[in-house]
């Protein structure tokens, strides 16, 4: 294990699925010659050259329909969204053509593509650039959405994309990219399965529930809430779909309580999806309704202290974990 | 077909007529209920797709628009395919999944049938990519509707094909009409091919009622981007006898239009090619038409028949876990 | 009050809306020489002119944003999209430029603009044309989303839609568009607010709460409790945004138990809102858990009893209804 | 400005140098973290907006990119509320809520900053739109860069101005690079204009670099959609001396290249212009650029010292509940 940030990771992983299959190639704007606007592709058009790493125009939806062209006929292709912000701009194809495609065709044409970008508030990008699109993309049958918080989440998650045979969404967090986490070496394959949560920190009062940028967030609010002698449960779900209901359900019946703390809006979000699961699988293991802690239901503003306000934060966490804890 | 080979063009005649009666059929069988959800024919434009693939090669990559029963007959999905899958059926040619707008035929290379008006244009590009990236000499049709053109999938899917060079002969099927809306009332343009100049892409206009006109240019277009990869645009100009949709009476348009478009029947038009050149006799003519009037009996005999997916079954088509048939 | 279809009803208040103020028009596709392509607008070229109903090209994103920035100068567009399935297309400005503008001018730029067409599988139409969007769109800040179920509904609810000064989306059934119930007569102004539920039956045992599509089957179902001694009250949402917790909750305090029967997908669904809010204000008042009936997790198949399979039916809800009333 | 009227150019010349002065201050304020978010500097483009602005009247409805900063001060904004809206303060035109990449001002007739490229086209075809419907003879001027041109709003927005003939300019700033793309490299055309042909759009080419003839060809053609409605596209060839945003080296051009239109520079030509014709002095303008310098400074005093929204406000912005200021 050695110490790399999260952009490494993923840059590795680019780099070890590109080695290993002819098949995949990686495609977006700025990813060649730019190396990415969060360089997360630095160095790849160097070593695979511009048959593999393709610069675009600015036509999101025309390269996200030519990936799934491009996978009907057995390439892997690897898009990248400069962040999903832009990836609604090309939602028909996201959701239309990629995860239809294999019932539609009666089983004939699976589309083996991974559309990956930072998603999610990054700071101070205001309302247009700001879209955490996890939830949109979760509701749509046919589509598998991960998001990963550490380098070694993010490295082995991504490569299991790639490999995936059918459309896989890797949401990274860009306020993410720059952190550090133990990663295997490159020489010890690492892939980590979709649909498996991980349990960050084990506790017995209280089950936090999480994913990407949420997950430091709610480390750190556990480790305030140890001083108050809450012991707080870290679930980072990692893959939002599918979810790992079992992982969570078995922190539930241990802790009874629960908290979600998500990164997208509330209404029909993420955290109204796994309460729904866990009230109807093990609602007598429920000692107090669930509470969900997500972004306001307000477009972003740009302003730093009223996006932080309506953000989800330390201080709704900690709240939230005292009022099921009834502490 | 190899190389260099040319299709019979009495086999190309009577491909054209499995076609009508298979509409013709299609028709019907929608009346009595047996078919679902949306239906369009393809009758008045055979000569297009039948013309444009006796151009090229079996394994070359074909796309098209939810007006795709004749794509997927033209690339040699059996009429009993056709059928049942518009019957909703197992044994159609999409497993009864996807239906009259989603036809696809991997063996046959007919990747669909897309219903979302242009959204298949950018799939196109990506299978002309992947035929660069292999670096192979196939070419991939693209065929849309007049109406598809002020997409913006359109758009970009063009911009991306001339922009990386590769391979694809977009085939607009100018039908005259987008629903009821004429292409002079959805187009700022006076001919749809000057948008292709806006993308540095040649473009030439064929007579779609024209068997041999449209494969000749075809073929010569195919020929040009098998030396060296590059887009083409070609805007076919064919009529729609039918309505948009089965429910549509296409009270937009004149009794008189529609004759004039019938007098030019492509079907017509090549027998009448044919005869003069003594190839094909009324006697032959008769026969090749009564044979696809049985085909179409038959599909459809074979698509009542046919059994239905299991109602569990359709959980494994959600996701592909890596055993197929 | 007369017996009209949803469809007319829907005629009458365009009619209404375009007669009362000059500023609304209608565009969109087959809008005008078509009459539409359900015929909601029939009649209305020949009574308003070309000038305010407008046939367009097939460019829903383009002519969405039209009728955005024809609302930032002040008219009130109503743009119809043939289906929301087409919408899809458009996501872009219905979900970034309609309900940022407002904040992100920092209140100079309200859009008062409605966006309609009908919404969710209709019949057979396979897995391209049967979306179902309500939780897409009801997930985004700015946006308010209706979806009425019967005629006066549908006719009061666009009403208001059109008068409200910020986006609205009317998701009407296609399914119903030949339906009929009692309206008030033309000449009595019929306007339903956005975010009042309407009880349409009143009962005791558990609270069915539904909308659109699923309303006339909640309701044929309740029939068939009652002869199982099961008195269910149905809950027709509506409105799912602006969500009207009280009607909600009133029914739950009295009933103990729930059944959201949607015609969305179920992940990250509406009934997985509802279902939240439900356990969160009143836990207490809850007997047994919430279920939901939803589409299943699958893309429309074409073949009609594999259609029929994956939709909520009478069969799933009623099933539903007594696993919650342990019947 | 009222119809007829011409704009004086030394004041026109005074306005570049407070856009220029203006983003160099910003960049400065960027680089001590008083701005967040991105940041994209005009310098080097001074004379389009100024130009196309100094052609049009004051009620004319104005409508860009994220590159915003300048069309709000050439449309009449306050440095203070241009300087104030970057540090997210309440006095800022879009009340701190909005960013570099989002400034409005209503009563000055600037309807945005827009930061998805290419998706305030339809927006502006919409302003244009609703200038036919009232019968108003207004004219839309809508700002876009080169990399928006194969974007699919684009495309839907440009042929729907030409069906409706909508009075509509079309004005794409090409500073020859969409972050690190070049042109040739994301667009498969010699010259941008021969995309407008594909709308039957008159389209021309002008050098962004001279103020006057930026305003002379946009007061031509604004004469002639006031006199008859119509869209028409101006490619304006321009340069950005600085990189994309405030994160970017620019390292995919060269030092020669930015030298060499350097001395090009807008401003020093305009200048030099007035200077010959015996309109300007040295002194004038070292007057007028120690006043926009100071202008500056203000506005950078004002926005410090600005208030922030309180926390709770941002609820009212949600939705509008019909009672405005
Ligand atoms: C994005 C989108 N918008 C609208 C529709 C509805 N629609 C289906 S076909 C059609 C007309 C298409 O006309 P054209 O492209 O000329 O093809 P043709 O029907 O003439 O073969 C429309 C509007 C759709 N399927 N997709
Ligand atoms: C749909 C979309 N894709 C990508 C981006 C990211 N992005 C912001 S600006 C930009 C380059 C635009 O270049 P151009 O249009 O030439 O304008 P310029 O920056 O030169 O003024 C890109 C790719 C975006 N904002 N929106
Ligand atoms: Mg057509
Ligand atoms: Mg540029």
């Amino acid at each position: 294990m050695r110490e790399i940030t999260y952009r490494q990771a993923l840059n590795e992983a680019l780099a070890e699925e590109l080695e290993r299959d002819p098949n995949v190639f990686l495609m977006g704007e700025e990813v060649a010659e730019y190396h990415g606007a969060y360089k997360v592709s630095q160095g790849l058009l160097e070593r695979f050259g511009p048959r593999r790493i393709i610069d675009t125009p600015i036509s999101e939806n025309g390269f996200a329909g030519l990936g799934i062209g491009a996978a009907m006929v057995g390439l892997r292709p690897i898009i990248e969204f400069m962040t999903f912000s832009f990836s609604l701009v090309a939602f028909d194809q996201v959701v239309n053509n990629a995860p239809n495609m294999f019932l539609m065709s009666g089983g004939q044409f699976n589309i083996p593509i991974t559309f990956r970008g930072p998603n999610g508030p990054a700071h101070q990008l205001a309302a247009t650039h700001s879209h955490a699109t996890e939830n949109f993309y979760a509701s749509v049958p046919g589509l598998k959405v991960c998001a990963p918080a550490t380098p070694r989440d993010a490295k082995g998650l991504l490569k299991t994309a790639v490999r995936d045979d059918n459309p896989v969404l890797v949401l990274e967090a860009e306020l993410l990219y720059s952190s550090k986490g133990m990663v295997e070496p490159p020489d010890e394959e690492l892939l980590i399965p979709l649909g498996k949560a991980d349990v960050k920190r084990e506790g017995s009062d209280v089950s936090v529930i999480c994913y990407a940028q949420t997950v430091p967030l709610a480390l750190k609010v556990a480790a305030q809430l140890e001083e108050e002698d809450i012991s707080a449960e870290i679930v980072d779900l990692r893959s939002i779909k599918p979810l790992d209901e079992k992982t969570i359900f078995d922190s539930v019946a241990k802790t009874h309580r629960v908290v979600i703390v998500e990164q997208d809006h509330p209404f029909c979000g993420v955290g109204a999806e796994i309460c729904y699961r866990i009230q109807k699988n093990i609602f007598d293991a429920l000692d107090a309704p669930i509470l969900r802690v997500s972004q306001e239901d307000v477009p972003m503003p740009y302003n730093e202290r009223l996006e932080k306000s309506v953000l989800p934060n330390a201080d709704k966490l900690f709240a939230a974990v005292k009022q099921v804890c009834y502490a | 077909m190899q190389p260099g080979e040319q299709r019979d063009e009495v086999e190309m005649l009577s491909l054209m007529l499995l076609i009508r009666r298979f509409e013709e059929r299609a028709s019907q069988q929608y009346q009595a209920q047996k078919i679902g959800g949306f239906c369009h024919l393809y009758i008045g434009q055979e000569a297009v797709v039948t013309g444009a693939l006796a151009a090229v090669r079996d394994d070359d990559y074909v796309i098209t628009a939810y007006r795709d029963h004749a794509h997927a007959l033209a690339r040699g999905t059996s009429a009993d395919a056709c059928m049942a899958e518009l019957f909703g059926k197992e044994t159609g040619c999409s497993r009864g999944l996807g239906g009259s707008m989603h036809f696809f035929d991997r063996k046959n290379h007919m990747y669909g049938g897309h219903a979302i008006v242009g959204a298949h244009v950018p799939l196109a590009v990506g299978m002309a990519f992947a035929i660069k990236y292999r670096d192979e000499d196939r070419v991939t049709l693209c065929f849309f509707g007049d109406g598809a053109i002020n997409q913006g999938s359109f758009h970009e899917a063009l911009n991306l094909a001339a922009l990386y060079k590769l391979p694809i002969v977009f085939i607009c099927e100018n039908n005259l009409f987008a629903m009821g809306t004429s292409v002079k009332r959805s187009t700022s343009l006076k001919q749809i091919i000057d948008r292709a100049e806006g993308y540095d892409i040649p473009g030439e206009i064929v007579d779609g009622m024209n068997f041999r006109e449209v494969r000749d240019k075809v073929a010569e277009i195919v020929d040009s981007i098998r030396k060296e990869a590059h887009p083409a645009f070609l805007e076919v100009r064919t009529y729609r006898y039918r309505g948009h949709s089965m429910s549509d009476p296409a009270s937009y348009r004149t009794k008189q239009e529609l004759e004039k478009y019938r007098l030019d029947d492509p079907i017509t038009r090549l027998r009448a090619q044919l005869t003069r050149e003594g190839k094909l006799t009324n006697e032959q003519f008769d026969m090749l038409d009564k044979r696809a009037k049985e085909t179409v009996l038959a599909a459809v005999k074979f698509a009542e028949k046919s059994p239905q997916m299991p109602v569990e079954e359709v959980y494994d088509y959600v996701y592909f876990n890596g055993a197929k048939e």
